[in-house]
């Protein structure tokens, strides 16, 4: 029971999903299914919201360490949860300028939109734009020609980085006539358009037969691990 | 010297780096661009539709990727829209609809001939990751039945006779991840054969050279191929040019530059000093 | 250490007064709104506030905005916050990633309740209350769909899981997630991932151009790519010794695989410095007004 | 502007010759440029289109009909200004009274796909030329074309061929090696590097890090990479050296403890197994980065590997674990920080590879007879590349020279890219 219904489940929508590509007459059964899963998918958000707040409640009463940080991000969960269902601060639209619950969440000048635009936004942005200075230190101290490949690794490295640039196009004009394709924009877009091209349809292709045998295995009950351990 | 290389301070790196972004980005440094084939092929393919097509415009990123995608985002948005492209907003992010958003008040700040519900209409966001893309394009109104606003889709003029994006005449998407243009690759331009074009961030971009241009009619990689779209841009649309914001990209290329520079020298410098070390004995 | 946190307080001093100055003489980090009434309703207009540069701040209806010129001041704090990770782990990063972590998952539920369950789950269920409430823009009238009441029932099922007990009760709706990717990835990535690589990898690899001469730069492309591709399909392929032929030919594969990732690492690099002069770009013109590559505040 | 050799070039032509059918793209640029430069002359209105037809679109649910027509005989692209400059596509529905416009088609163009009909209900056609001397007379389909759905969609039909076909081959290897049949899997080289590693790392008296990646047990390169942990176990516990594992999920945390204990258990070392050096740090990103990076710093391990899923923390790793001079070993499936471990560590596990090296390691008959079902895959691709090239070669050659066969190539061609690997049905 706790382990063959979800295998059933599981084999059935997939194989109705296989047949709506090919058989029209499913193809509406294929997009109910989608629908479904698209409310799953946005239930599974909820998921999160509650575990992330759950976890954190357990810091806090247990007063691990760093239980301070777990208060603030309670706070701003609760906080952003809160002016976002309650549509804070949203003016209503010209559509319907009597009803300010149909207008956006994310209305410009609304509470939510504050703290997308003034935390969120900053804060992600420049999480990722951290990595600029740790690319730099490990191009310093990490990125060895130790041997052959790191060596053909790195040369193609260099010129891609400077292909990308103005100075790669720059050395056309220099050099002489017929001999342009040493320069390095155009060397690298001969390695995007070929040798990358060719490496990376060899990934994909590996890529679509591992994603296929991994589907086929879950759709046959051969693979259950997400099914986890245990009974219950 | 060696000793100094050999223990240096990685603080000091990150300063090197960052001033080499910074000063350009204060003197404002611009070089003119040489559009490469590739882009070149993105730009006729949006260039080429007859005026008024109709345009899927699927935006796919956060703010953590706007600063490589907002340039191309908004010049793709300023291309349909000189064209007088019908475009249809919608995102896979659910911190997406924000980004959708700035390109509708360009619309609105740039273009004020063109009006909501008639020559674009912002579709928002739908869960689902690859999810909404099988059901919209067999069927939009199955997954998207108004906009953002809550204006029914049968209410507006663009919308009232569009039945999914098989419609449409090609599907630009900017995307930083997943969901994003392998998706669309996937399940929209690969079984039905709809024209996509593709600007998408410098990590993804060399995984999707191998679609290029059954599958996919061309790929802006990341910022340098923005500028070089806009640099196409101001060519054809000379109109454009009194307008600092379509330089968005241009203008990211001096920090590239320099930073470009300063790394490859980092790795020959870090190189250097591994190899005398090496040599010394002592690593 | 003495000497560094001395070095770090005299440079937070430092830039605390440069602001201060710049503050004084020039200005920074203000953000103006016009207000725009959109509609005029018995409680009164309907005002909506739009962020304008500030070189319009004399125009009509333009205002200083208090909340969002905070708000500035708080995202520039946010940016140099998450900065100050290079220097390593601190308090101040850490507060900065607590909000950040928080503020996300919020924002997700927030965007998953609103565009999926009202737009799509509660409008097929209860249309009638959803027309009077959320979604006014729904036509009269409409009945609704009970097949989203297996969804409905897989969502409760799936919060089953917050529960103490019971937790085999979200196997059921993970199992029509997991079956439902797998059965449309399987069709897809073959289709596009596997046939149309086969397709997009044909070619002569012999080429001519219009004029039917041999076309030497054309043939070595194509027959770089097909070579390439096999190549790297060698490398991967496990039921056969890499030894003696094959064992040279996968060589040829790491080689390619090796430029490949170069032509990758090279990108991210690009992307990556790109995202930083972004940020970059908000302190020194949004928050500084240092520069004004876009004449926001011309004729300031 | 454009180099002769440039390659890209050549894609982008290949392009526009191959897939024209996609976009009318020399139609609207010509449309356009001839409208913009010559204002509308007097002229008499164009001739009407013949031979209208509207029939059922093959292989949908029925919602689509094709219609077509030849062309006004005023249509002529190289007139100036051309005398029909577009097509408009009017319908209704059998036996409603008025026709109203679905859509418009540049000159030269002589179909139109209407997407949006219903099902099982009849609709009427008019197709009108449009120029700049006025429209022409419209022309209405004599038959009323009914949409239906079909019960096959045959463009698809080779491609469920090819489903059958990797479905089968794993299937049939997951059977065989279940039946207990020894399967071969190459030798992987990276896991002579974990051998290695873990012996220098004894040698020197230094521990060994062991980092599972940043993702749940879900992920299959977690389960992957807690494979590989269990041999680097086996072999710390066989070294006498000591083994550390900080993990970003309390769910990996419990699953390589059990792993560990169990391999050190399997050499006779049970009393070696420490369980507080498996511990768990957090789950955010860089705050686990941040970690990590620490303890390398603190405790210089002589080897360290990173087995699993890895987003940008990879480069702190490496670039931290490379600044005390530890062995490195990796192994990971996402192709965005592959480069960065090439570069930065001894030995890299390149994606399906390291999927191979866990398979291997875990000696699971599904595991390795998948593996081989993917094989058989990577095979068809290699037959169908080079059968196809061969063609096309004879192909491009015939059509040149003076070599025979040109035609047999060219129609052996169009059956492998239109209709087995394309979309044109199963047979020509």
């Amino acid at each position: 029971m706790k382990r063959t219904v979800p295998m059933i489940i599981a084999a059935t929508t997939g194989f109705v999903l296989i047949m709506s590509h090919f058989i029209p007459l499913s193809e509406e059964w294929g997009s109910k299914a989608m629908q479904w899963f698209n409310v799953l998918a946005a239930i599974a958000f909820v998921l999160g919201g509650s575990n992330l707040m759950r976890m954190n409640l357990q810091k806090i009463s247990d007063r691990r360490p760093g239980w301070g940080y777990a208060a603030v991000t309670l706070i701003a969960f609760l906080v952003t949860l809160s002016v976002g269902l309650l549509k804070v601060g949203v003016q209503p639209t010209s559509s319907f300028p009597t009803n300010a619950w149909a207008a956006p969440y994310n209305q410009e000048g609304s509470s939510l939109w504050w703290l997308y635009e003034y935390l969120y936004k900053p804060l992600a942005s420049t999480m990722f734009a951290l990595l600029a200075f740790f690319i730099a230190s490990a191009a310093f101290r990490a990125f060895r020609a130790k041997n052959p490949e790191a060596i053909a690794l790195l040369s193609t490295a260099f010129i891609v980085l400077m292909g990308r640039t103005y100075v790669g196009g720059l050395m056309r004009d220099i050099l002489p006539r017929g001999m342009e394709w040493l320069s390095f924009d155009s060397m690298t877009n001969y390695i995007m358009g070929v040798f990358n091209l060719a490496g990376m349809r060899a990934i994909t292709i590996g890529i679509a037969l591992g994603v296929a045998s991994t589907s086929l295995k879950v759709l046959l009950g051969v693979d259950r691990s997400y099914l986890g351990s245990g009974d219950d | 010297m060696y000793q100094f290389l050999k223990t240096l301070d990685r603080r000091w790196i990150f300063l090197l780096i960052l001033l080499a972004v910074a000063i350009p980005i204060y003197w404002g440094w611009q070089f003119p661009e040489r559009p490469s084939p590739m882009v070149r092929s993105v730009f006729e393919a949006i260039e080429n539709l007859p005026d008024g097509s109709h345009v899927w415009m699927a935006y796919d990123y956060d703010p953590g990727a706007q600063g490589e995608l907002h340039p191309m985002a908004f010049a793709f948005t300023r291309q349909c829209a000189l064209k007088h492209h019908k475009m249809y907003f919608m995102t896979l992010w659910p911190q997406g609809p924000p980004m959708i958003q700035e390109n509708i008040d360009l619309l609105k700040r740039e273009f004020p001939d063109l009006t909501y519900g008639e020559d674009y209409v912002n579709l928002g966001y739908r869960p689902g990751y690859e999810g909404p893309i099988k059901l919209a394009v067999t069927d939009l109104r199955s997954t998207i039945a108004a906009d953002v606003d809550g204006t029914s889709l049968d209410d507006m003029p663009m919308t009232a006779d569009v039945k999914n994006i098989q419609e449409m005449d090609l599907i630009i998407n900017t995307s930083a991840g997943y969901p994003g243009t392998k998706e669309w690759v996937l399940y929209a331009s690969t079984p039905y054969n709809i024209p996509t074009v593709a600007g998408c961030t410098g990590v993804q971009s060399p995984y999707l050279y191998p679609y290029v241009p059954r599958q996919l009619n061309g790929l802006l990689g990341a910022i340098k191929g923005a500028a070089e779209y806009e640099f196409l841009l101001l060519e054809a649309y000379p109109e454009l040019r009194e307008n600092p914001n379509a330089r968005e990209a241009l203008r990211r290329m001096g920090p590239q530059l320099l930073a470009h520079l300063v790394i490859i020298a980092l790795i020959i410098v870090g190189n250097i000093v591994y190899f005398v070390g090496r040599s010394r004995g002592d690593m | 250490m003495e000497r560094e946190k001395l070095f770090w307080t005299a440079l937070m001093l430092l830039g605390g007064l440069f602001l201060a100055g710049r503050a004084a003489m020039v200005g920074n980090g203000r953000v103006y709104v016009q207000a725009e009434t959109i509609a005029e309703t018995d409680a009164g207009p309907v005002v909506h506030h739009r962020g304008v540069p500030p070189s319009q701040r004399s125009e009509a209806n333009v205002s200083l905005s208090w909340p969002r010129t905070i708000g500035l001041w708080v995202a520039a704090f946010c940016t140099l916050g998450i900065m100050s990770f290079v220097l390593g782990d601190n308090p101040f990063y850490k507060l900065m990633e607590s909000i950040f972590v928080g503020v996300s998952a919020a924002y997700l539920m927030v965007a998953g309740f609103w565009d999926e369950l009202v737009q799509n789950l509660f409008k097929s269920i209860v249309p009638g209350l959803m027309r009077n409430s959320f979604l006014p823009g729904l036509e009269e009238g409409l009945q609704p769909d009970l097949t989203y009441l297996a969804p409905l029932l897989m969502s409760i099922m799936m919060l089953w899981r917050l529960a103490p007990k019971g937790a085999w009760i979200a196997r059921w709706p993970l199992a029509f997630f997991i079956g439902a990717t797998a059965g449309f990835r399987l069709v897809s990535y073959l289709e596009s991932d596997f046939v149309q690589q086969i397709n997009n990898t044909i070619l002569p690899l012999i080429v001519y151009t219009a004029d039917e001469s041999f076309d030497v730069w054309g043939s070595l492309r194509n027959s770089l790519v097909v070579v390439g591709v096999l190549l790297g399909l060698v490398y991967f392929f496990f039921s056969v010794p890499h030894r003696g032929v094959v064992g040279g030919l996968a060589r040829g594969g790491v080689w390619l695989l090796m430029i490949t990732f170069g032509a990758s690492f090279g990108y991210t690099v690009m992307g990556r410095i790109a995202l930083l002069a972004d940020r970059l770009q908000f302190l020194f013109d949004d928050w500084l007004w240092l520069i004004d590559p876009t004449m926001q505040r011309m004729g300031m | 502007m454009d180099r002769s050799f440039d390659i890209l070039h050549f894609a982008f032509l290949s392009f526009q010759s191959s897939v024209v059918t996609r976009v009318n793209v020399a139609f609207g640029v010509a449309l356009v440029s001839m409208l913009m430069c010559h204002p509308v002359l007097a002229q008499s209105s164009p001739q009407s289109v013949t031979d209208l037809v509207a029939k059922d679109h093959p292989n949908d649910v029925g919602t689509t009909l094709d219609v077509s027509w030849s062309l006004s005989p005023d249509d002529d692209p190289d007139a100036d200004p051309p005398a029909v400059s577009t097509y408009h596509i009017l319908r209704k529905r059998e036996g409603d009274a008025e026709f109203t416009k679905v859509g418009e088609v540049p000159l030269q163009s002589t179909s139109f796909t209407d997407k949006n009909v219903e099902r099982k209900q009849a609709y009427l056609y008019q197709v009108v030329a449009v120029g700049p001397g006025g429209e022409s007379a419209a022309v209405t389909t004599t038959e009323a074309a009914t949409p239906v759905m079909e019960w096959f969609r045959t463009d698809r039909g080779w491609l469920a061929v090819f489903v059958l076909l990797i479905c089968t081959a794993v299937t049939t290897f997951i059977v065989i090696a279940k039946s207990g049949r020894e399967l071969y899997i190459r030798n992987i080289p990276g896991l002579e590097a974990v051998d290695e590693a873990v012996g220098r790392a004894t040698e020197m008296g230094r521990a060994c890090l062991f980092v599972p990646g940043i993702q749940d047990i879900n992920d299959i390169q977690t389960v992957a990479g807690i494979t590989v942990l269990s041999r680097v176990a086996s072999l710390t516990a066989e070294y006498g050296a000591r083994l550390e594992v900080p993990t970003a999920r309390s769910l990996v945390m419990t699953t390589a403890r059990e792993t560990v204990e169990a391999s050190y258990l399997a050499e006779g070392r049970p009393d070696a197994y420490r369980k507080d050096d498996i511990y768990y740090l957090t789950d955010e990103q860089f705050g686990y980065a941040a970690a990590v990076t620490g303890t390398i710093t603190r405790e210089k391990p002589a080897a360290c590997f990173y087995m699993g899923t890895f987003y940008a923390e990879s480069l702190l790793l490496a670039e931290t674990a490379n600044g005390v001079g530890a062995i490195q070993v990796a192994g990971t499936a996402e192709p965005a920080q592959l480069p960065f471990f090439v570069a930065a560590c001894d030995y890299t596990l390149i994606g399906e590879e390291f999927f191979a090296a866990s398979a291997y390691l875990s000696g699971e008959p599904i595991q390795l007879g998948s593996l081989r079902g993917q094989d058989v895959g990577k095979l068809l691709v290699a037959a169908l590349v080079l059968i196809g090239c061969g063609v096309a070669t004879w192909g491009s050659v015939a059509a040149n020279t003076e070599l025979v066969g040109g035609e047999m190539a060219a129609s052996l061609m169009s059956f492998l890219q239109d209709n087995v690997l394309g979309s044109k049905g199963f047979l020509p």
